[in-house]
């Protein structure tokens, strides 16, 4: 309604935890958060999720590690990252001072990395709001197959996380699998307090000139609009048979994308690919997605999640 | 560094396949450092290609910042096509810049589209009034767009030899050299010349930086997609074009 | 090369069939082939593989069916088709005359609605080149998962198949698994000629006014360019396990993207969405493939098969 | 029916949101029956948007087919800003038509954008000097690019009273049916105006033919995603747009 002085609620909740709006920014697709700062205010955004931090530093895959596709993009960089000590020593702090909520992203080849890295982090205090806990990592331990493509792993993995730390935890799904629900359900039954879902999609790309892949790694990861229609459907899946809060992710460019992902069943969302394009992006969706709920005399995001209508 | 809708002043065919963009950036002026920087363009709205392209800075002057492009896909083709008055989203000034050594004589060597910064440090120079050699080298002559000056040591190849001297961009080189031993190869161009600039070079033990190219997502060094290796002299296996580059000392590189 | 008078062999060879050309039209965009014959010679395309039939009519799913998505497109027919009582009668006659070699895709929701459809073909007299099975459908005797998702359900079913026809069996791939090699090799293990992949992708999008989903059925299948990587992907890891050739299908819409599939692995390819935009497209892509190979100085299309030059 | 590239005659703003298109389309004369065939447009060559547009055809005459559309969403925006002289993909005709009953007056009746085949319709009747009445329908007046002319039967009506007769094309009806009981109505809008006709119609016991409209990714009864539910009537629960339509009989239809 045009001069309507409605004052929309944007803020949502994931387990115990709320933050002021429900558009996050993806790991790996935002830095370490500060880089954006000269383009953006990112103490806007609902949370910066920082990239997969590892055990160790990785210097990541060899090139090429990136290629576009028709609505999307492959990438392979292989966890490229400064390693937790640094994480905690050079970035942390810059990341309390940037006024947003930022959740920690962690990926390992063994559980046990991924619980060391955590750890690390418990051991000292820092404001970070919790973690996010990329399964699509191949387990070497267990012949290499990734972590989020088995229940019993992902379960395991959960458990054990679960008993360390009293923040915000959150799996992070893949959608290379038949059946997400049966993962969420692992992550949930095992003290999750949240999924996120998708991470990407394999995908693989050839240069038919040189016949040579695209990708270093051969296979990467599929990201960008392209994969939007798997990105809800998931989260639909996901909102249909758990009871935790679901972070929607995959294809975001708008504040429409948002609203789609919540009606799915969504309580937050986390942009990625869309940042490349314009890294101020998830502010300007923020705004929009203000005036967009301000024009539907909708008070409350919350009151969307799940919303959708089945004709069946 | 900002992201700015800046508008198009002029957009105009310079040689065969071979286009000049002018933009008003003014507010990219605090920013600017010198030739090597370059802008990421957001080429269309259509999300069917969602990454921008990153094109080197040909020269800024008076807020106006000068790209200079190749048709060389559908992207740099619609470039081709936006009209002066139109507005084209651009994030920059982004990455180093070239680094000119008092001491030595710099021989600029431009190739294909990879002259646009080495356009500009020429332009730089000549402004200056530093003494200096510039080799541009094509496929044939319709690519070039200005004459040989061979007194003022501007000199053009063509693989064709259907402009100025017949070969590649390192056949002028021994005779300039000859003339000025102490001297600085500063280059930006396809990467089969850039390794024979690179070996050459080596070989001749001269200083050279060479500005690289790699497929880029962010631009900004978060996604660290544009990674190249650099196993050369820099103490890390992969440097990120966009930050740690685009300009690279010939020694850092490792083409493979 | 210019002037060059090469002569390029674009046959290819599935199991024991050779077909004149590798560009096939995928089941379901393409009809039953002479709907197109007034816009486009179809008898030049390499098969045509004919829309799901089943054993009755089926009137397909509640509109809305189809919609649009970034690079692709999202439906649920619900395999609307006359038939198989119809296909012989009023189709098969048709596509006879049509001069392009045909592929009869199968559907059904029980093993046995499958068998009895092949059984009515192969009792009667045809030059069917082979068929196509559809294995995205709901085993409605299992309890309502998808044939495509089990290697079990996949073995047991191509067995009973193969035992009943000499002809070209292709099992069509779903990729909605966490391992699409297993559901291969059960296709390979118990008789199958040559698998397909892939069919659609699972994907949702939803309608933010109405808060309904585009689709009556909630879910459906994605397709078009967006999910060419996925399909490239599949292909490649299928051709590293299998050893019968495979049929790329996914977001093909030019001659490139025909020799991207083939450097992956594929002997033939299928082209689905891609009709729908412009139905000779199938016919401009042999073209173009001949002017290529042409160009490349390449004389036969299947020196090409599987030739990705992987850097590791 | 045929596929062809057809060149963009004229493309111009008929008022505010609609324009109207004219293309050199020589080739599709032998296939066009009449008013209700419609074409395929694919707007772009991007593939952000796979599908082509259908768009009723709003009038042939002389090879030159013309189209009336609406700007809606980014789709048709790019479609307005084509420029005479480009060319255009084009499929068609396709579907089926109005049929005109001779013993019944035609109430032609057309709102926003589904006015194209009832404005083909309209001029084929006056040339034909068939006596009949047109209501258009629109939101505002400056939607409507006609005047009203009620000695000629020609309606125009406005939801906000802006311009002719304020209300829905059902105002205007029961003036013109008082002098014309033997009418028949053909008409072709939103759902909601075709709903409201359909009932209308239905309970006055007046024949009445509707075109719909529906997703469409074919167009030529391939890929059976336009279906829509005719579970009145017709012997089927669903029927074509694309083939079996656009144009039902109004007691076909089930809108659910
Ligand atoms: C630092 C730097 C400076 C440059 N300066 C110039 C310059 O001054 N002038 C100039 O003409 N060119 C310059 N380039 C190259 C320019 O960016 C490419 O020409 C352009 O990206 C590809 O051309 P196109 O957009 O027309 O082709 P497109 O048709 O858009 O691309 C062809 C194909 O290449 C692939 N591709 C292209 N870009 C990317 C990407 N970013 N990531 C992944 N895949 C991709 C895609 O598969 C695409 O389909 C520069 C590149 C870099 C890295
Ligand atoms: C038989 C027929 C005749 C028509 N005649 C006219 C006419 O004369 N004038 C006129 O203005 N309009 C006509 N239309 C409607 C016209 O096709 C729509 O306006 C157009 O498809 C959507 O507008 P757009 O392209 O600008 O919007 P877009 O921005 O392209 O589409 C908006 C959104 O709508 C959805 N969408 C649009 N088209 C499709 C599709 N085909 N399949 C699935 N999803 C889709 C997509 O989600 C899309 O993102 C007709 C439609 C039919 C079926
Ligand atoms: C270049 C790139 C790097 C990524 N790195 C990570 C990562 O380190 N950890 C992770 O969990 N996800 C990573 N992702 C996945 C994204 O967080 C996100 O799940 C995915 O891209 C889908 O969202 P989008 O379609 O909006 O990009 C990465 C994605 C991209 C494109
Ligand atoms: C509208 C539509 C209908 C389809 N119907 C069938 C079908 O009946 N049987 C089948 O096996 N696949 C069907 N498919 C899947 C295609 O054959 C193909 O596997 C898929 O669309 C991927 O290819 P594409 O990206 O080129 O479209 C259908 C696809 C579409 C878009
Ligand atoms: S382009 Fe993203 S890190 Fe360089
Ligand atoms: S649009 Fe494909 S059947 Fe009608």
């Amino acid at each position: 309604m045009p001069g309507s002085l409605i004052l929309v609620d944007l803020s949502t909740n994931l387990g115990r935890r709320q933050f002021a709006n429900p558009v996050f920014v993806a790991s790996g697709t935002f830095g370490y958060g500060f880089e954006v700062e000269r383009l953006a205010d990112i103490s806007k955004l609902g949370a910066i999720v920082t990239k997969s931090v590892t055990l160790e530093p990785r210097t990541g895959n060899p090139p090429p590690r990136i290629v576009e596709t028709t609505g999307g993009m492959i990438n392979s960089i292989g966890l490229a990252n400064v390693g937790v000590e640094r994480y905690i020593s050079d970035y942390l702090p810059q990341l309390q001072g940037g006024g947003a909520d930022f959740i920690m992203n962690i990926a390992g080849s063994t559980s046990d990395e991924y619980l060391k890295v955590l750890e690390k982090v418990e051991a000292i205090s820092t404001d970070i709001a919790g973690y996010e806990i990329n399964i699509s990592c191949p387990n070497v331990s267990e012949g290499g197959m990734e972590f989020g493509v088995s229940a019993d792993q992902t379960a395991r993995l959960t458990r054990r996380l679960r008993k360390r730390t009293e923040r915000l935890l959150i799996m992070k799904l893949s959608p290379n699998v038949t059946d997400i629900t049966a993962i969420g359900l692992a992550a949930q039954d095992n003290g999750a307090d949240a999924v996120s879902a998708i991470n990407t999609l394999v995908g693989m790309s050839i240069d038919i000139n040189s016949q040579r892949p695209d990708i270093y790694r051969t296979l990467g990861g599929l990201s960008g609009p392209a994969i939007k229609p798997v990105g809800i459907a998931s989260v639909y899946k996901l909102a249909r048979k758990l009871s935790i809060p679901i972070i929607g992710i995959g294809g975001i460019t708008s504040a429409e994308d948002v609203i789609e992902y919540t009606l799915a069943g969504a309580s937050a969302v986390q942009i990625g690919t869309a940042n490349f394009r314009d890294p101020a992006c998830g502010i300007n969706i923020i705004n929009d997605l203000r005036s967009r709920l301000e024009d539907s005399n909708i008070d409350r995001y919350q009151s969307l999640i799940g919303q959708v209508k089945t004709y069946q | 560094m900002k992201q700015i809708d800046a508008l198009i002043v002029a957009n105009r065919q310079l040689a065969h396949q071979i286009w000049q963009m002018e933009l008003a950036a003014p507010d990219l002026a605090d920013d600017i450092t010198g030739p090597g920087q370059f802008i990421e363009i957001l080429i269309s709205a259509s999300w069917e290609k969602p990454l921008r392209r990153p094109m080197s800075i040909a020269g800024y002057t008076d807020g106006k910042l000068t790209i200079i492009y190749k048709i060389f896909g559908p992207s740099s083709h619609q470039l081709s096509q936006r009209a002066a008055g139109d507005y084209l989203s651009i994030m920059g000034p982004l990455g180093n810049t070239f680094t000119i050594n008092n001491q030595l004589f710099p021989i600029l060597i431009g190739g294909g589209v990879g002259l646009a910064p080495v356009w500009w440090l020429h332009r730089k120079l000549e402004a200056a009034g530093t003494a200096h050699a510039l080799i541009l080298g094509a496929r044939s002559g319709e690519e070039h767009f200005i004459e040989s000056q061979p007194d003022k040591n501007i000199l053009l190849t063509t693989d064709d030899g259907s402009a100025g001297i017949a070969g590649t961009v390192l056949v002028p080189l021994p005779a300039i050299l000859a003339n000025n031993p102490n001297s600085m190869v500063f280059s930006c161009g396809p990467e089969p010349m850039l390794r024979a600039i690179q070996e050459f070079t080596a070989d001749k033990q001269l200083p050279a930086q060479l500005s690289v190219e790699s497929y880029m997502a962010c631009g900004l060094g978060i996604c660290q997609g544009c990674a190249i290796k650099t196993d050369g002299a820099r103490n890390k296996p992969f440097s990120l074009v966009c930050t740690d580059g685009p300009v690279f000392d010939a020694g850092e590189l490792d083409f493979g």
